[in-house]
């Protein structure tokens, strides 16, 4: 095997050698270069293999002296592992570069040249001065590969990132120059053992040391030229200084941080979270999308930071973690800046032309969610290790400090990739395709990929991960480019087939919700045949929610089950993103989403405390601060479930959502929410848990959700928002009844659970293919329409009067129990006012059937045709199961029961024959609904007895007061029809919840613009920057 | 007891209902008539509605709602009755009860509006502007009564701790001073000013404005379609003056004391029908959101604690 | 003797940093640095000195054998002669910026190069 | 900036730097690490009398390296970045007094860096040194003659040529087995001869040659870029 | 103790270049003073017995580097004339 010292040898005798070639001969330049960072990496990769397969770490010595008398090298696991990635990055980043590079010349290609090879030695070194001196090698090599692409702007950045490293490279000789006074060495490993920062000057001396390590990482705030460099310098040469600098100056941390001892650890994690929260925050109000990616790599240095500094209580794991956030870090951002390249576009509302070629909207959005530290990337497994591991060590405010920030990293990067997916691009001048460019994208792309799947194996409880459903979104991923027909039938048959070969390992509880996820997606597939051409991307994310659906019923550990989680969140924004104009919801979708997955995995995490495994079980009994883990719970299903409060994404996503999308994220993705609930609920200790207030609390918050959700729902003009409204309010329910903890509560909340599936599916996918039909959503230009299509009349006539209660359909089945359930528990007033919802939904439910198909038919109208038969299908099943439902409940309700009683013993219904018999009353579903058709049946006979003959009416046969079609809104009789209902109530519909967090991100975008007028521009000012911050670390951590 | 019998008196009953309902609707315009100075119809004039009506030769329909509307309407009508134990005789499966065995108190609450669905959704189908507004006014307004008249209920539920009518008027049997109206005043009170609202009389009969005014759903709705809908109408009127006699009332023992507590409780609705003036709908909503609320949310903190 | 010349070091390291951080010229930024980074080369070599000590080179007056006892720390010295190299590197390259920045504004205050901020 | 804010915060600087000002107290003997390089054992390993040159040389060859490296950067990005932008250069002409007693001057002094730096192990100096009185040599030629086209190849290959052999001597110890920058590849010889210390007179003239070309470098892009008006 | 005295005259010596370099009108003088400050430095390396560091800083960083700074504000003179010239 060749020594690694040969890294220096092949970089600096390439570059040298370089001064030979021909001016002209550029090509023959650049491929030195290239081979000379591939055989450089060939070296680095050979080290990694052998050290892999349990080879012993190299010392190289020079000078033919032992150190500490001569400098040192040290090819280590790390080591080997960063020069690696440096040089693939590295050569990675020459391809991308390779035409700016030739451009600009010879010499340029020197300078990448000896660009990375200091990298690698800066990785390599143990000698502190020997840093410093390849240290001020790469920084000059940045400030020239800064120009590489010379304009006035980089020209600026270069010069006050010249200004502001021979600041940090001199507070950094001086911490040298005193460490070797005070211990006499320059060796890392003696002044370890030396041990100098004992001494009052010593420890000045180190911390002048760390603090000029802390600065190079760039930490906000002192970073104004980090960021300049970021924008103003060539996106391929951003790339480098995020991924590979970063790494190698993180690794020196590390090194040093060795050095200074665990004192300074705790400090180190401080200025890592103040720079991972600070940047992150700033960042919101960025434009600029190099910028922007600065931000953000800074944040994460932070974040890295912040894992260096606990290094000695995250033991064994530090490493892993630190991997898994630098790795995605590294491919991502490299893969961004990239893209950044290749767009060609500063502003990030400009990226909307991206979307004009689609692959590029899957590299960028592999990137982001890869940042963000979504499954199955390396960072979402370094994420979870990091919280649980921190949590169990009793850090739960670092926790919050860390997941903040992310939230906010999470906030610009998804604005960013809206504008991407969803922003005008008709002006925007489309970029151009270079090969070398696209390469290395492509590359890091499937690498991250690749690298997640191994990071996930590298734990025993990621590694128990269920990948199939994942393998099959994958394949369908490869056959996007088959047409509709192919792909819908691919899906359902492996739906079917998985669902097949999973439910005999269900108990009751998960096949009642694995059958509303993976049948009801089925069904809701079925309408999928609807659409022609090929319908690019559909199959993969909504195949995605799925996996992540049945991955969190079957999930055996916490982290199979967040893992799942976040699979579905990130299908389902897809899914939900798809709508022509669902833009905005779908970033608030997300961001709440992601605010109540950072519940949940803090609250996982708290349940992990002291328990010390992953198992499911760990939610029954959560012993760490239990009242905070259990509500933590409860929100992040409730962001699910859209309770009040956090309900604001929901009406836009659901509304705005394609036709048979809207069915999918309603009838079948809010039951996610639910199943939480119901996990956390058990695990609280089922009745006789010891939490009062909780449960209480969320009683009141689900009647209170079902009110205003209805009430929402009675104002609306859209048909979909309608329902979408109608959504929140039918979840409020089931989480009051659920929120009941008693027997009768979890039957009419679970009687709700597989009822809302049933007739919001139903419903959306009529409304859904009506909309399809009459292209739009506003129900005042709609009317008549059971003249044209009876079949999805009479289905929204059974779903609405499934969904308002009125006996004898299904519906009741849940009012029934409910109010059982109420008097039992004593909760009169939540009754009260579910009650109250109830009538309030008759409102909406009326409106909505009425103003859709009664009415006046709309002259352009006149010639729509009947729903799709693929529509009809599924909507026909669904209703079979509705009337099975209502007409034999009891073949619902008693396996229910049985179920229930599992955790709720107590209080379970009695049946008589058909009769339900509870304490304190009963119901004969089976017969009163044969009475009420019974009834119903002799009074139509008797009516179509005394009317024989019938005169049928054409339209215009009665008094007709006009309509104008023109502006149908104005004079529409269904339009505002509820005015005077508003005119009483409105004090109820003002969108409070929507202001307080309209005011909440104000109060954050504010905050951000005040905090980032720091970056004035002005290179002096970041140098005040420097010394200050040095000056305030400094008697923050000595004290003065 | 067969089945057979049982249906016999229930259908005896049924009839006994709606003509007591003719009968009283027709009392009341002629008293109203009167109060007004004017002669008014004769008593028989209902009964001569609805011949008129059935035996119209010529009809007309908008469509398969339009036609089923009435059809719903009566059925809400019918099954309120068949749901409502009439006549307390101390057997719980005794000839008057119906098939009140079937369900309780909620299901009687959620099957009024049985009728009210199919009747919005005929009219609906008529296209005619006024119908649509009549119904979104007559929801508005059911919903907040419904409020009011559910804390109530849910009162009265706890009070006896069920759910089933015929327990409640079980419990109130013995004496005048068992009748929820003394046992549990608040309660009373709500369901006696919440009726109003359900029996919809002024000044809650917005609702009705649009046909007084020049057509709607009774002027559309003509001929059989009129005469199942006048039938619907008295039928359900005297199940909800029968619904609040059970309730608050002590229920009946005889037809006879049935027949004069309805009478009564229905005069009510009509006395304040004359006395005040029509409320607009945000004003009649309000209204119920004030004393009536407050009385109901009274009669359950009694005993919620 | 190191004592003063310490001081001296940090003093000068001192006002180099206030010449960078409140003149406007670019080319007076630069000559901060020249300072400053002197004002560190004294520093350095003022910890290499040892009391009566000698330049280490073992011409005539300094024997091989006694040579530990009476040169001065070569290692400092050596370790400034890097740095003096690197600062002439780091000055050259800042002065070839300033030139390029002047050419890009006419003018050579700090001020008006804030084209990128925030 | 607020001139008293500026104040402030150096004052702050200064009294964190305080403590190691205060905690100085000079050095009475030496370090452990310069006691190691004086000890006669080591000192004939090496053979340089000079050992400020034995440690840049070959204890510390890896800072050399980087060192060299640096100037060749800053020459690559001096060179890259300062392109001639195509305007021609009219520089005032010298008298022919200076021309001539700089054509007579620039041997001389070159002869002296070479010196300088070919003595390095044994005297003050050495390739830095001599490899900035080489380019003071240069600048007096470009003085003298403002329009002379320096020969750029030469340099560049001049300073490619010490780099490679630079970096080839280096790689040599690795390669035979003593150690990456030994100056033992070569014979140590008599202690205080010119041909002595092994590789490190070798090593320090390709040093020198090379600073001299990468200074050269850089001042004639600089010189490049001038012109009189 | 003559080294002492001298060391401190030097030092004040110094200081005063810096001063200059800092805050002459003239950026010639400043630069020169700059190139004094290097020599003077030099001198004091020389006192304390390090010729080696004496002479690059004499060579190097008081020698070179103002050329070069000579060589930038030429150049930039030069500019503002043409600048004026065209003006």
């Amino acid at each position: 095997m060749i020594s690694p010292i040969h890294i220096l040898t092949i970089g600096l005798g390439g570059a040298f050698a370089l001064g030979f070639v021909p001016k002209k001969a550029k090509d023959v330049a650049a491929i030195i270069m290239l081979f000379a960072i591939a055989f450089m990496g060939a070296i680095s990769g050979s080290w990694l293999l052998s050290l892999i397969n349990g080879g012993s770490a190299e010392q190289i010595f020079t000078a033919g002296f032992r150190p500490p008398y001569s400098i040192n090298l040290l090819m280590g696991l790390n080591e080997a592992f960063l020069s690696t990635a440096i040089n693939v990055i590295g050569l990675l980043g020459g391809i991308y570069l390779y035409k700016s590079l030739k451009s600009a010349g010879n010499h340029a290609i020197m300078v990448f040249l000896i660009f990375i090879m200091g990298l690698n030695i800066i990785v390599m070194t143990r000698d502190i001065f020997n840093l410093f001196v390849f240290m001020e090698i790469v920084s000059i090599a940045t400030a020239g590969l800064v120009i590489l692409t010379e304009t006035g702007k980089s020209i600026q950045a270069g010069f006050k990132y010249m200004m502001a490293t021979g600041i940090i490279a001199g507070i950094f000789l001086l911490g040298i120059i005193f460490a070797y006074y005070y211990s006499g060495t320059l060796n890392i490993d003696g002044l370890t053992s030396a041990n100098i920062g004992l001494a009052k000057g010593g420890s000045v001396a180190l911390f002048l040391i760390l603090v000029s390590i802390i600065l190079e990482l760039k930490s906000f705030p002192a970073n104004g030229w980090g960021l300049d460099v970021y924008e103003a310098a060539n996106p391929g040469i951003g790339a480098m200084l995020s991924s590979a600098t970063a790494t190698a100056m993180y690794f020196v941390m590390y090194k040093i941080l060795e050095m200074a001892g665990p004192q300074w650890n705790y400090y180190i994690s401080l200025v890592g979270v103040v720079s991972f929260v600070g940047s992150n925050l700033v960042a919101l109000k960025q434009k600029n999308s190099q910028r922007m990616l600065g931000y953000s790599s800074i944040g994460q240095v932070g974040l890295l930071m912040i894992i260096l500094g606990f290094k000695d209580i995250l033991g064994d794991n530090t490493s892993y973690i630190a991997f898994g956030i630098l790795i995605s870090h590294y491919f991502a951002k490299a893969g961004l800046f990239w893209l950044a390249g290749i767009v060609k576009q500063k502003g990030i509302k400009e990226w909307a032309v991206i979307r004009k070629k689609p692959l590029f909207l899957f590299l960028m959005g592999t990137f982001i969610f890869a940042l963000i530290g979504f499954p199955p990337f390396p960072s979402f497994f370094a994420k979870w290790t990091l919280v649980m591991d921190l949590i169990n060590t009793g850090n739960l405010p670092w926790v919050v400090a860390i997941l903040f920030g992310s939230m906010m990293e999470a906030v610009y990067l998804f604005r960013w990739f809206g504008y991407a997916i969803k922003g005008e691009n008709e002006n925007i001048e489309d970029f151009k395709i270079e090969l070398h460019k696209i390469i290395p994208v492509g590359i890091v792309v499937v690498s991250l990929y690749v690298v997640g799947y191994f990071t996930a194996q590298h734990t025993e409880v990621g590694a128990a991960i269920n990948w199939i459903p994942l393998l099959f979104v994958a394949a369908i991923f490869v056959l996007d480019f088959l047409p509709v027909f192919v792909k819908n039938t691919i899906a359902i048959i492996g739906m079917a087939l998985y669902f097949y070969n999973i439910y005999p390992d269900l108990d009751n509880l998960r096949l009642i919700f694995e059958a509303i996820f993976l049948v009801g997606g089925i069904l809701t597939l079925i309408a999928g045949y609807a659409y022609k051409g090929k319908r690019t991307g559909f199959y993969p994310v909504a195949l995605l929610m799925y996996a992540g659906l049945t991955a969190i019923i079957e999930a055996q550990t916490t982290l199979q089950f967040f893992f799942g989680w976040e699979l579905m969140t990130a299908g389902s924004y897809f899914l939900i993103i798809r709508g022509k104009r669902s833009m905005p919801h779908g970033l608030s979708y997300m961001l709440f989403s992601i605010g109540g997955a950072y519940a949940l995995l803090t609250a996982l995490g708290m349940a992990y405390a002291g328990q010390g495994t992953f198992s499911m079980d760990i939610i029954n009994g959560i012993t760490y601060l239990p009242y905070w883990a259990y509500g933590l719970l409860i929100v992040g299903f409730l962001t699910k479930t859209a309770a009040l409060g956090l309900h604001i994404w929901l009406p836009g996503a659901h509304g705005e959502a394609e036709s048979d999308v809207s069915p999918m994220v309603s009838a079948i993705l809010l039951k996610a929410g639910v199943f939480g609930v119901v996990l956390t609920l058990i695990g609280m200790g089922g009745p006789n848990n010891e939490y009062t207030w909780l449960p209480y609390a969320l009683g009141w918050l689900g009647a209170i959700t079902a009110l205003s959700g209805n009430l929402m729902a009675v104002f609306q003009e859209d048909a979909k928002r309608l329902l979408a409204y109608s959504s929140i309010g039918q979840l409020g329910y089931i989480v009051l009844g659920l929120a009941m903890m008693s027997h009768l509560g979890w039957l009419g909340g679970f009687s709700y659970v597989i009822n809302h599936f049933l007739y919001k599916a139903v419903l959306f996918l009529t409304i859904g293919a009506v909309v399809l039909r009459v292209g739009t959503h506003n129900m005042y230009e709609m009317g008549g329409l059971i003249k044209r299509m009876p079949l999805a009349f009479l289905a929204v006539m059974i779903g609405i009067i499934a969904l308002s209660g009125v006996p004898p359909l299904s519906g009741f089945a849940g009012k029934w129990l409910f109010y059982n359930a109420i008097l039992e528990k004593g909760w009169y007033f939540q009754g009260a006012i579910m009650f109250f919802s109830g009538g309030i939904a008759f409102l909406y439910l009326w409106r909505l059937i009425h103003t859709v198909f009664l009415g006046q038919l709309k002259d352009n109208h006149r010639n729509v045709k009947e729903i799709s038969i693929w529509f009809l299908i599924p909507i026909y099943t669904l209703i079979t199961g509705i009337m099975v439902y209502s007409f034999k409940p009891q073949w619902v309700l008693q396996p229910l029961g049985d179920m229930i009683a599992q955790y709720f013993p107590d209080g379970q219904l009695s049946w008589v024959g058909d009769t339900a018999i509870s304490k304190y009353g009963h119901w004969a579903g089976t017969w009163v609904a044969v009475t009420v058709i019974g009834a119903f049946l002799i009074v139509l006979a008797l009516l179509m007895l005394s009317t024989r003959k019938a005169h049928k009416l054409k339209q215009f046969d009665i008094t007709y007061s006009g309509e104008r079609p023109e502006r149908p809104e104005t004079t529409h009789v269904a339009y505002n029809v509820f005015e005077g209902l508003y005119k009483a109530m409105w004090p109820a519909t003002i969108p409070l919840v929507e202001a307080w967090w309209n005011r909440v991100t104000d109060f954050l975008h504010d905050t951000a613009d005040i905090a980032r007028r720091i970056y004035s521009g002005n290179g002096q000012i970041y140098i005040v920057h420097i010394v200050l911050f040095i000056i305030v670390t400094y008697f923050v951590i000595i004290g003065g | 007891m067969t089945v057979y019998v049982k249906f016999g008196y229930t259908l005896l009953g049924l009839l006994i209902v709606l003509n007591w309902g003719f009968l009283m609707g027709a009392t009341f315009r002629k008293i109203g008539a009167r109060v007004a100075g004017r002669y008014g119809i004769p008593f028989y004039q209902p009964w001569l509605n609805l011949l008129k009506n059935i035996s119209t030769r010529t009809t007309i329909t908008h469509g398969v709602m339009y036609y089923i509307g009435p059809v719903f309407r009566l059925t809400g009508g019918v099954g309120l009755f068949l749901f409502m134990p009439m006549v307390f005789t101390g057997d719980p499966a005794g000839l008057w009860t119906n098939y009140s065995f079937e369900g309780d108190l909620i299901l009687i609450l959620y099957f009024q509006v049985f009728g009210m669905l199919g009747m919005a959704l005929g009219a609906g189908q008529g296209g005619h502007p006024y119908s649509a507004m009549g119904i979104a006014r007559g929801l508005a307004q059911h919903a907040a009564v419904e409020l009011p008249l559910t804390l109530a209920f849910l009162s009265i539920a706890i009070q006896y701790d069920t759910f089933s009518v015929y327990k409640i008027v079980e419990a109130q049997q013995g004496g005048m001073m068992n009748w929820v109206l003394f046992t549990n005043p608040f309660a009373a009170v709500t369901i006696i000013l919440a009726m109003l609202g359900a029996m919809g009389h002024s000044p809650f009969n917005l609702v009705k404005a649009p046909n007084e005014i020049l057509i709607g759903p009774a002027t559309e709705f003509e001929g059989t379609y009129l005469g199942f809908m006048q039938s619907a109408g008295s039928i359900l009127h005297v199940m909800e003056a029968v619904l609040f006699m059970n309730l608050v009332f002590g229920g009946a023992t005889s037809w006879i004391e049935l027949i004069v507590k309805t009478f009564l409780i229905y005069f009510w609705s009509v006395f304040v029908g004359m006395v005040f003036p029509r409320f607009k709908i945000e004003q009649s909503v309000t209204w119920f959101f004030k004393v009536p609320l407050l009385l109901g949310f009274l009669a359950i903190i009694i005993y919620s604690f | 003797m190191e004592y003063i010349t310490l001081i001296t070091g940090f003093l000068i390291i001192l006002a180099g940093l206030w010449a960078i951080m409140t003149r406007k010229n670019i080319i007076r930024i630069i000559i901060g640095f020249v300072i400053f980074d002197t004002g560190l080369h004294i520093v350095m070599v003022s910890i290499a000195y040892v009391r009566g000590g000698t330049a280490p080179i073992l011409d005539g007056s300094v024997s091989i054998a006694d040579a530990a006892q009476k040169i001065v720390d070569p290692v400092p010295q050596a370790l400034v002669l890097t740095a003096i190299v690197i600062g002439l590197g780091v000055t050259a390259l800042m002065l070839a910026y300033a030139m390029k920045l002047h050419q890009e504004k006419k003018s050579l205050n700090i001020e008006s190069f804030k084209d990128l901020k925030w | 900036m607020n001139k008293l804010f500026i104040l402030i915060i150096i004052v702050a600087l200064g009294s964190m730097l305080y403590p190691l000002v205060s905690s100085f107290d000079g050095n009475s003997e030496l370090s452990s690490l310069a006691q190691f390089y004086a000890q006669p054992d080591n000192i004939s390993k090496v053979n340089s009398p000079n050992l400020v040159t034995a440690i840049v040389v070959t204890y510390r060859g890896l800072d050399t390296m980087g060192e060299v490296t640096i100037l060749f950067l800053t020459a690559a990005i001096i060179a890259f970045f300062l392109k001639k932008g195509g305007t021609t250069r009219t520089l005032r002409l010298n008298s022919e007094i200076f021309k001539t007693s700089a054509k007579l001057l620039v041997p001389i002094i070159v002869m002296l860096g070479v010196y300088i730096f070919i003595n390095g192990h044994l005297s003050p100096g050495g390739g830095f040194q001599g490899g900035a009185v080489i380019a003071s040599a240069v600048i007096l030629m470009l003085l003298a003659s403002p329009n002379t086209k320096l020969k750029h190849n030469f340099f560049e290959a001049l300073e490619s040529t010490s780099g490679l052999v630079f970096v080839g001597l280096a790689a040599l110890g690795a390669l035979l087995g003593l150690g990456y920058l030994d100056n033992a590849i070569l014979p140590l010889g008599e202690f205080g001869k010119l041909f002595s210390a092994g590789a490190i007179p070798v090593i320090y003239s390709f040093v020198g040659l090379k600073v001299g070309a990468e200074l050269s470098n850089i001042l004639n892009k600089f010189q490049s870029v001038q012109s009189d008006k | 103790m003559s080294f002492l005295i001298i060391t401190v005259l030097l030092g004040a010596v110094m200081l005063a270049m810096a001063f200059i370099a800092i805050y002459h009108k003239k950026l010639i003088v400043a630069v020169i003073a700059t190139g004094a400050l290097g020599l003077f430095a030099s001198i004091l390396y020389l006192l304390l017995a390090a010729p080696d560091v004496a002479m690059t800083e004499a060579a190097i960083g008081s020698g070179l580097t103002t050329i070069i700074f000579f060589y930038v504000l030429n150049r930039i003179r030069t500019d503002a004339k043409e600048e004026e010239n065209e003006a």
